[in-house]
């Protein structure tokens, strides 16, 4: 499946304009706001600090200015931002919010499973340059939002996170809107509508979707195929330094159970995890029963069996973004490892996880007729 | 060596069909390896992958999940859905270069005695050529 | 005078060779303690029952993955062993196992305990760029001559609690020059002395050196204050607190690793602390910008509210912290001034109890009018 | 007719799928309920069948839980070999006289072990396998037979022949072998009475043009369904006499229709499921399905029709049909229209009609309902609901009033109660 | 309160006996925490057994009991039954299969024993975390609501009304009594149609207990077996809507006919002279066979199994009423002459082949035929087919019949989504189960009956009619309660997060969504215990009742040692 397979319908406005794609976008907003189209906006601020980034809902449209829609990092995945705001019943007002491809497939998922509601959300997205990771930029905040915002110009994701560098769904549309600035000319950017909501909105503006849309999908695709070869050269590499029993003991022998990874992860949404949870208490014999038959036991044990388990739980959702990777005071590779593995249990059933609010997620919903080959398969 | 490995299985059964099919198994007196501990629920689509995995990393040596065919569960649709859940385990087992052959699942229905014992022989042998499950000795799991 | 048993071998060994005897005399059924696992040389507590397996074992290792009391009580929370544990843990693990189980979050039966002065650990972050290697003889170095090494855990720098109070044995560490050739360590009861009578090697009348530890605590002490220092320059008043916690973002990791935050479901995650749509309306209306996820500094401020009281000051929030806020001094400071009212040292004594759960018919005048 | 002062006890006759499915929902309702049974064992004909179309489900699967429930069902009374001998009185006031034979094993104490089968010194051909397997003189019909306790077959046992024999006896460890049980006489007051005998099928003996009984791997219907079971005399091996697997099989449609006068509703469909039934054993069989007309009535069968045809099957319409031997095979010769054609194959299906049970006179007259040209139970209004006979209180369900498949035996039984319970509750 | 478990072995004679050694059995088990005896027993399942269990349970004051005999399939109910008589809950007891799944399938004697004393000790382990269970009773409601006022709704009115069960029927048209009333005659018999459904109608209008209210839709349906809420609206002069609770729903909406403008080869709506069943089955009703002309035809051709192709299904009847309609030509016009064009002739069952022998014979053809196209020829029709040997032929008639397929009439998907029930084959109401269960569906206390549930005869839709009947009488009994499931699933509130998960896996609709509270409910009364939503649920909030997952965890735990 072409991976850019989600943007071959798009209609496309061209605006032109001498802005940088963050300044486009806020001041399309403005306009946006103006005309009454949204009554608030969510999307990244600088912190007062400084020295991070955190999504704001912003009524006073002075506040617009602030915003930084391609921040260099991802404090808080907005997948989780939009749930926050609507988990509860649909927002009274028309909310524009402003993320990355990857936040708005996260969106589409948490709808898919009750936990956003986006009937008065529309969800803009933008080409996605990837992020720095959290602890690199951290070091200095300043001297990083620079470096970025250079890499972002010349398109250099090397300094990017490394889940970033092989994402091949940088330009995936699945919102309502899209600004796209990959293959434009100088001083032109797409203006993207994937739905009916997208082109109401450009309506109001009175933008019309004439434009060309031919040199953007070109450039995205070239760019996710170049990306998508990346990836899996990266994975397989990935996976036979993690694959088998031992490497992935080892993978995991410096997790500290801190599960950071599952708490910012934008899918994880249970209330309780099913590894917070008695389930995974034991009396203090049954402990020492294991280690008896062992020699050993690192404690608490399970480890693997809580990735693992994350694993089945959410990998058909797993949109890739990297949170858990960033969380990780370890410094484990987990987002690569769940990356890898959501290819995987995604592709049985043709599924790319937030693509299309539409589908429904694998395990709602079943065919009579397939997977064969997990029936009593012998070697 | 001591005596040779027996392995140590673990079958979910469901309790219309292929648990049905484990006694007519026993009524027809046919021989199948005690490896096997058979574990009666209600209907394969309450087998949770998780506890499915459990086992595994506990050191079951296999693990078998056996229901009604598809198209005759006694709930309407479960198998559909447990086949499906099975599916994500085995790739997710698979995918990190663990061994998913330990994983199996079955439609034995309540008349194919004589079936149930050729997947619970075929496993078991298919299993001792496997060898023990290293997950038993991992101690950093 | 106190029974100590001396082992001359170093410090970490003499331990192992202890609990080696303990194993294979069967007076222990298992061992807890920290172990190099995995062949990245990972470092975690285990739960070891034969003594082979010991030979990977690091009791004294200067990390602190998870804060042991928090294990402990997982341990124990379902019931305690039938037979004896031993468990080598800090004197902050321990108080905060102490304070665990005074919440019935687990039990003192069936398990000894072996602490000793701490010296301190380093960050996480140097075990996952694996440079904690690297380092181990500068640590030892420093331990032996009762100094304070730079990149500990600022949690560690400023601790002034570094003598266990209630352990079974300690192993005197903290500034004793020959920890590298022998193993000193105090037998605190019969238990104890019991536990290791047939043991070969000498017994001995030993006190801990009052005088070095003074001096160490001093060092600490000074640590400690620049600390608290830094902190109150950065958190003034409200801003200061929003501003450094600006970057939080939210992951709750710091509760998670928190011994001392036990509960099953916490309260900022439950359905009640859920920010209703009409919140957001109003508060929108308000301020016209608002933060989300919210509640940020909700969270922090009730926290705060809910654990400094037993805070032990272990560091593992500020550890875990991927935004690197510098919790543990936040913590510490706020724990240290609510602790004084009551004069309450968490996890010092199992039978003192929590201050919120009783009072004094006379005390807190100066918080009436 | 007012059934309130009367009894409220009912009578279900023959345990097949109708009777027992109208024993449960008489249950559940309160009602107390005597079915009783010919045979030894519950399940009637769809115990044979290992799956049943059109969605191919496992029969048992589908029939054991209601055993099950049946025989711990304490508002049913499970007569075994037992059969109506006379019935006086009307609706609600019936006096029932019931013969029940001695089964010669106790059901309490028989824990179904099996271990009296062994040492029995005599073996007979096994009907329930329509003779394509053994058994002894005391036996089940096959493995999970419910209740899953064996009968000594007095016909062929050696000792009620006269001779010294307990080798069962002996072999039993709990007592649940009595020679001297005697054949009982039951009295019971009854308010209503379900008839749900069944039917049979039509022996092709009658018809030589087909080479049954003449010509080996030559199988009627429900000796293909044994052999493809499960839990039959082959262990679903579907082989020849000379023990290979067939390349090539005939199946023949109608057999007996012209004989019978009528369509017989189900053999269209479930020769079809011979079809799978087959294929799934032998992938490249190739299959030949003579028919006359094809009869795939209602929502559900075409699609299976269809899946059929898409697996390669070929129907061929013909006028005329016979079996021949030809050497060491076998030849089917038949006629479309004006052409003629030979097929040489190594099994033929002959799929026999649906034929009434040969006692049905019988009990038509002990029950004094009458019987229809065909010898069904006769309905009272054949453009009306079929269950209610010409007698009031006497009901009819599943193929003892007509040719049908389960679906519908089960739609009579259900219809059954619901005029028994309906009529009761009036007024 | 302190746990005492009792563990016993059944020898089961010889059977378990001589395959396990018992002693061993006992000797691994007894020292487990709680087991306070352990002992074996020549049989348990025997009177003198059951009553030993008894005295054991009253002498040693168990908590918990675990015997070790046959399949739960074979006792469980038994020894259940022995706790209750003990006064312990019978679910605090766990039989282990040592027999069927132990003693009988395996040969090595040290095997067998290693492999029951797991299987006893799982047993244990997993009654440690038994809790017991209660029966519920749920009051019910005893009225129905009928929907659809056809010879199938009518029959079930008639069958099921009484003065202790209101029956309220509700029929979308002005009138009762459906497709029948149109009929003169019905097959076989030859009775008359119309007349007896008449007759019928005027006993429906006369029962007291019988509400009709035609021109009205059912809008709504909440609620669940025994407690359904019904909203039903009217189409009269002014809307108005009537609301009532019932216990159960019959869905009797019957069948429409395939329109066979979608096949324009059969000229059908441009030709005259072309007319379908349904229409002819009205002309023959006025008494008068005529042409547009007003001329009587001499030929007349039946065109079978239009749209058959269409709708993928044979619609059972319309060969049977063909032949019907031969007899109606035959009575009216002497020598009339009818060509019935075929591909298959479906009349199953004992009477069908009677009525066609007896309707076959002089100037009634029979034509197997394909590619059936109608033209015009003059002020006659020509029929242009390929006959069976595939060779292309034509006929001229006066007239032709089409006899449609059967269709599920317009609103049956809206009334899925009203009745929460699902669509099966051909888009017809899909059965609860196709063999066993004909008349119920998924939905308990939502029942199906006639054409709704699938193209019948009158004789079968009548049977249907009083099946539901039986279902309905038979659960749905005045003064007594509904006994739900015991063993079902719970949702717990502080962990639920209300992502739907369960609510999509149900097959029964058990499980309903509080808005207010965001969270999953399982409704007690429909739950079957299946266990679906338990391992589909990935925050573990929903737990199954004597499936929990602790009782499973310690069983595998067993297992794996």
């Amino acid at each position: 499946m072409s991976k850019s397979e989600g943007n071959s319908k798009n209609k496309c406005a061209i605006i032109s304009s001498k802005l940088d794609t963050n300044e486009v976008i806020i001041d399309f907003l403005k306009k946006a706001m103006d005309k009454g189209i949204f009554d608030a906006v969510l999307m990244p601020l600088k912190v007062p600090a400084g020295d991070s980034f955190a999504y704001v809902l912003i009524k006073d449209k002075t506040l617009l200015k602030d915003g930084v829609p391609l921040s260099p990092i991802m404090s808080v995945q907005g997948a989780k931002a939009v749930s926050s705001v609507t988990r509860l019943g649909k927002a009274k007002m028309k909310i524009a919010a402003v993320m990355r491809p990857c936040e708005i497939r996260g969106t589409n998922e948490l709808s898919k499973l009750g936990q956003t509601n986006l009937e008065n959300i529309t969800l803009i997205s933008m080409d996605c340059p990837g992020v720095l990771p959290m602890s690199d930029f951290l070091i200095d905040p300043e001297k990083n939002i620079r470096i970025f915002n250079e890499a972002m110009q010349k398109g250099d994701d090397t300094i990017m996170r490394p889940v970033c560098q092989i994402c091949d769904k940088s330009s995936m549309v699945a919102g309502d809107l899209h600004i796209g600035i990959r293959g434009a000319k100088k001083d032109t950017f797409f203006m993207i509508s994937n739905s009916q909501k997208g082109n109401d909105v450009l309506d109001k503006l009175g933008i019309d979707l004439k434009g060309d849309i031919n040199s953007w999908q070109a450039k995205v695709k070239n760019i996710a195929d170049e990306k998508h070869k990346k990836r899996e050269k990266h994975l397989k590499e990935l996976k036979s330094k993690t694959g088998g029993l031992d490497n992935l003991a080892d993978t995991f022998s410096q997790c500290i159970n801190c599960h950071n990874c599952m708490r910012v992860c934008p899918v994880c949404y249970c209330r309780l995890c099913y590894f917070d949870s008695d389930k995974v208490k034991h009396p203090s014999e049954d402990y020492l029963k294991m280690a008896e038959r062992k020699g050993s036991i690192r404690f608490l044990p399970d480890t693997i069996l809580f990735q693992m388990g994350r694993m089945l739980h959410m990998s058909l959702s797993c949109v890739s973004c990297g949170a858990c990777e960033d969380a990780c005071p370890m410094s484990i590779p987990v987002a690569q490892i769940f990356s890898m593995i959501a290819d995987e249990t995604q592709g049985l059933f043709d599924y790319v996880s937030g693509r299309n609010i539409e589908e429904p997620i694998p395990l709602i919903t079943y065919k009579e007729d397939e997977l064969h080959d997990v029936e009593d398969a012998n070697d | 060596m001591a005596k040779e490995f027996e392995p140590r299985i673990v079958g979910f059964l469901c309790n219309w069909c292929s648990y049905a099919g484990a006694d007519l198994a026993g009524t027809s007196k046919l021989k199948v390896p005690s490896s096997l501990t058979p574990i009666r629920v209600m209907c394969s689509s309450r087998v949770d992958s998780v506890l499915v995995t459990t086992a595994f990393l506990r050191g079951a040596d296999g693990v078998l999940v056996a229901g009604c065919h598809p198209g005759d569960c006694h709930y309407d649709k479960g198998n559909y859905y447990a086949r499906r859940r099975f599916a994500v385990l085995k790739k997710v087992v698979e995918s990190l270069g663990l061994e998913s052959d330990r994983l199996r699942l079955s439609w034995v229905s309540a008349s194919e005695g004589q079936r149930f014992a050729e997947v619970v022989n075929e496993f078991n042998e298919k299993i001792k050529k496997m060898g023990p499950n290293p997950t038993r000795v991992k101690t950093s799991l | 005078m106190t029974k100590a048993l001396k082992i001359n071998k170093n410090s970490e060994q003499g331990v192992l060779e202890v609990l080696k005897f303990l194993l294979e005399k069967g007076k222990v059924k298992g061992v807890f303690t920290l172990k190099k696992i995995g062949k990245d040389g990972a470092v975690a507590y285990s739960l070891i029952t034969k003594s082979d397996e010991l030979k990977d074992a690091v009791p004294f290792y200067p990390l602190m993955p998870v804060n042991a009391g928090k294990l402990l009580s997982r341990f124990t929370l379902r019931g305690s062993t039938t037979d004896p544990v031993i468990a080598v843990v800090r004197p902050c693990e321990l108080r905060a196992f102490i304070e665990l189980v005074k919440r019935d979050q687990g039990s003192l039966d069936n398990i000894f305990f072996i602490s000793s002065t701490c010296g301190g650990v380093y960050p996480l972050k140097m075990a996952a760029d694996k440079k904690i290697e690297e380092n181990l003889s500068k640590y030892w170095d420093a331990v032996s001559k009762g100094e304070i090494l730079t990149d500990l855990r600022s949690a560690c720098k400023g601790c002034e609690e570094f003598i266990p109070y209630t352990s079974d044995m300690t192993v005197d560490l903290i500034a004793k020059n020959d920890i590298d050739k022998q193993c000193v360590i105090l037998l605190n009861n019969e238990k104890a002395e019991k536990l290791v009578e047939d043991i070969k090697g000498g017994f001995l009348a030993r006190e801990l050196d009052k005088g070095k530890l003074d001096k160490f605590c001093g060092k600490r002490e000074a640590e400690k204050k620049k600390l608290f220092n830094e902190i109150e320059a950065k958190v003034k008043g409200l801003d200061g607190f929003i501003d450094i916690f600006g970057k939080c973002i939210g992951c709750h990791g710091c509760s998670k690793v928190c011994p001392i935050c036990y509960c099953k479901l916490c309260e900022f995650e439950s359905p009640d602390s859920e920010y209703k749509p009409s919140n957001y309306e109003t508060d929108l209306e308000k301020r016209g910008g608002l933060r989300v996820p919210p509640g940020i500094t909700y969270f922090q401020i009730g926290r705060l509210d809910h654990v400094t009281i037993s805070c032990v000051g272990c560091g593992a929030c500020e550890d875990v912290c991927p935004v690197d806020i510098p919790l543990s001094s936040i913590y510490k400071k706020v724990g240290e001034s609510v602790q004084k009212l009551f004069d309450y040292v968490p996890g010092k004594d199992v039978e003192e109890e929590i201050p919120l759960l009783t009072f004094e018919k006379e005390e807190l005048s100066e918080f009436e009018d | 007719m007012n059934e309130k002062e009367g009894y409220l006890d009912v009578l279900v006759i023959g345990a097949g799928i109708a009777g027992i499915e109208a024993s449960s929902l008489l249950s559940n309702s309160g009602r107390k309920v005597h079915l009783i049974e010919k045979t030894s064992y519950t399940g009637g004909n769809v115990i044979k069948f290992e799956e049943v179309f059109s969605n191919m489900e496992c029969s048992t699967c589908m029939v054991a839980p209601r055993q099950q429930e049946l025989l711990q069902d304490k508002n049913i009374n499970l007569l075994t070999l037992a059969e109506v001998e006379d019935v006086k009185g009307s609706f609600g006031n019936f006096t029932v006289k019931i013969r029940k034979k001695a089964r010669y094993v106790d059901l309490q104490n028989c824990i179904g072990c099996n271990a009296c089968f062994d040492p029995c010194p005599v073996s007979l051909k096994n009907e329930f396998e329509e003779g394509l397997s053994e058994r002894k003189a005391i036996y089940v019909p096959c493995a999970g037979a419910l209740p899953n306790v064996p009968m000594i077959d007095t016909e062929n046992c050696i000792r009620f022949k006269g001779k010294e024999c307990k080798a069962c006896q002996e072999a039993c460890a709990f007592e649940a072998i009595d020679f001297n049980q005697k054949d009982e006489q039951l009295e019971l007051k009854i308010g209503a009475i379900i008839a749900a005998t069944g039917s049979d099928t039509f022996d092709p003996k009658q018809t030589p043009e087909y080479g049954y009984g003449k010509i080996d791997d030559v199988y009627t219907a429900f000796e293909f369904e044994r052999l493809y079971a499960s839990n039959g005399p082959t262990e679903g091996n579907i082989n020849l006499k000379n023990g290979k697997a067939p390349k090539s099989v005939a199946i023949i449609h109608c057999v007996g229709r012209d004989q019978k006068g009528y369509c017989s509703a189900v053999c269209c469909m479930y020769s079809l499921k011979f079809n799978h039934y087959l294929k799934s054993k032998i992938p490249d069989i190739k299959i030949k399905e003579f028919y006359t007309d094809l009869c795939i009535p209602g929502k559900s069968h075409q699609k299976f029709y269809e899946k059929m045809k898409e697996t390669g099957t070929d129907l061929i319409r013909v006028n005329e049909i016979g079996v021949e031997k030809q050497g060491q095979g076998i030849t089917v010769k038949y006629s479309v229209g004006n052409k003629k054609g030979n097929l040489p194959v190594d099994m033929v299906i002959l799929a026999t009609s649906i034929e009434p049970r040969d006692d049905t006179p019988e009990l038509a007259k002990v029950l004094g309902v009458s019987l229809d040209e065909y010898g069904f139970f006769k309905e009272e209004n054949p453009d009306a609901s079929s269950v209610t006979t010409s007698k009031p209180g006497v009901l009819i369900a599943g193929c003892a009033q007509g040719p049908k498949n389960i679906q519908n035996s089960v739609s009579q039984a259900n219809a059954a109660v619901g005029k028994i319970l309906s009529l009761s509750k009036k007024r | 309160m302190e746990m005492k478990i009792g563990v016993y072995i059944c020898e089961c004679g010889p059977n378990i006996a001589d395959k396990v050694d018992i002693a061993k059995v006992i000797n691994a088990v007894s020292s487990i925490d709680g087991v306070v005896v352990a002992e074996r027993y020549k049989l348990l399942c025997s009177a003198e057994g059951k009553r030993f269990l008894k005295e054991e349970i009253k002498k040693h004051a168990l908590t918990h009991l675990v015997v070790a005999a046959c399949s739960p399939k074979q006792h469980e109910q038994t020894f259940m039954e022995v706790c209750e008589k003990a006064g312990i809950n019978p679910y605090l007891f766990q039989l282990a299969n040592i027999r069927e799944q132990c003693a009988w399938i395996t040969e090595d004697k040290d095997e067998a024993t290693e492999k029951a004393i797991r299987l006893t000790r799982a047993a244990i382990k997993r009654v440690c975390h038994h809790s017991p269970l209660e029966k519920k009773e749920l009051e019910c409601n005893t009225d129905v609501l009928v929907i659809g006022g056809g010879i199938a709704g009518i029959e079930t009115s008639l069958q099921l009304a009484s003065p202790d069960r209101k029956i309220y029927l509700v029929e979308k048209s002005s009138s009762l009594g459906g497709l029948l009333t149109n009929f003169d005659k019905t097959f076989p018999s030859m009775q008359s149609g119309s007349k007896s459904i008449q007759e019928k109608i005027q006993t429906v209008n006369n029962n007291a207990n019988i509400e009709v209210f035609t021109n009205s839709e059912v809008e709504e349906i909440l609620g669940f077996f025994g407690n359904f809420e019904v909203k039903v609206k009217k189409r009269d002069e002014e809307q108005s809507t009537a609301e009532f609770n019932v216990g159960a729903v019959v869905l009797a909406t019957g069948s429409t006919l395939f329109d066979p403008m979608q096949t324009p080869q059969y000229g059908y709506g441009d030709l005259d002279n072309i007319i379908t069943s349904l229409e002819f089955e009205n002309m023959n009703s006025s008494g008068k066979i005529t042409l547009k002309n007003g001329k009587t035809p001499n030929s007349v051709a039946i065109i079978h199994c239009v749209g058959r192709d269409k709708t993928g299904y044979c619609s059972e009847i319309c060969c049977m009423y063909s032949l019907k309609f031969v007899r109606y030509l035959k009575d009216k016009i002497s020598n009339v002459k009818v060509s019935n064009f075929y591909s298959d002739l479906c009349i199953p069952g004992k009477t069908y082949q009677k009525f066609y022998d007896q309707t076959k014979g002089k100037h009634v053809d029979f034509i197997r035929s394909t590619d059936i196209k109608i033209t015009k020829n003059g002020d006659k029709l020509n029929i242009e087919y390929k006959d069976e040997n595939g060779s292309k032929n034509n006929l001229v008639v006066d007239m032709a019949i089409l006899t449609p397929a059967m269709e599920p009439t317009s609103d049956t998907s809206r009334l899925t989504e009203v009745a929460g029930v699902s669509l099966g084959d051909g888009g017809f109401f899909a059965e609860e189960h196709q063999k066993l269960s004909p008349v119920s569906t998924t939905t308990e206390g939502v029942y199906i009956a006639g054409c709704a549930q699938g193209p019948k005869n009158i004789s079968d839709t009548l049977d249907q009619a009083n099946a539901v009947t039986g279902k309905i009488l038979s659960s749905l009994i005045p003064g007594r309660k509904i006994e739900p499931e015991v063993k079902i699933s719970q949702i717990s509130e502080s962990f639920c997060i209300g992502c739907k998960t369960c609510i999509n896996v149900c097959s029964y609709g058990a499980i309903t969504f509080d808005e207010a509270r965001k969270i999953s409910v399982v409704n007690e009364a429909i739950c079957r215990g299946c266990g679906n939503c338990v391992a589909a649920c990935p925050s573990g909030a929903a737990t199954l009742k004597h499936f929990t997952f602790n009782q499973i965890y310690k069983e595998l735990m067993e297992a794996v040692q």
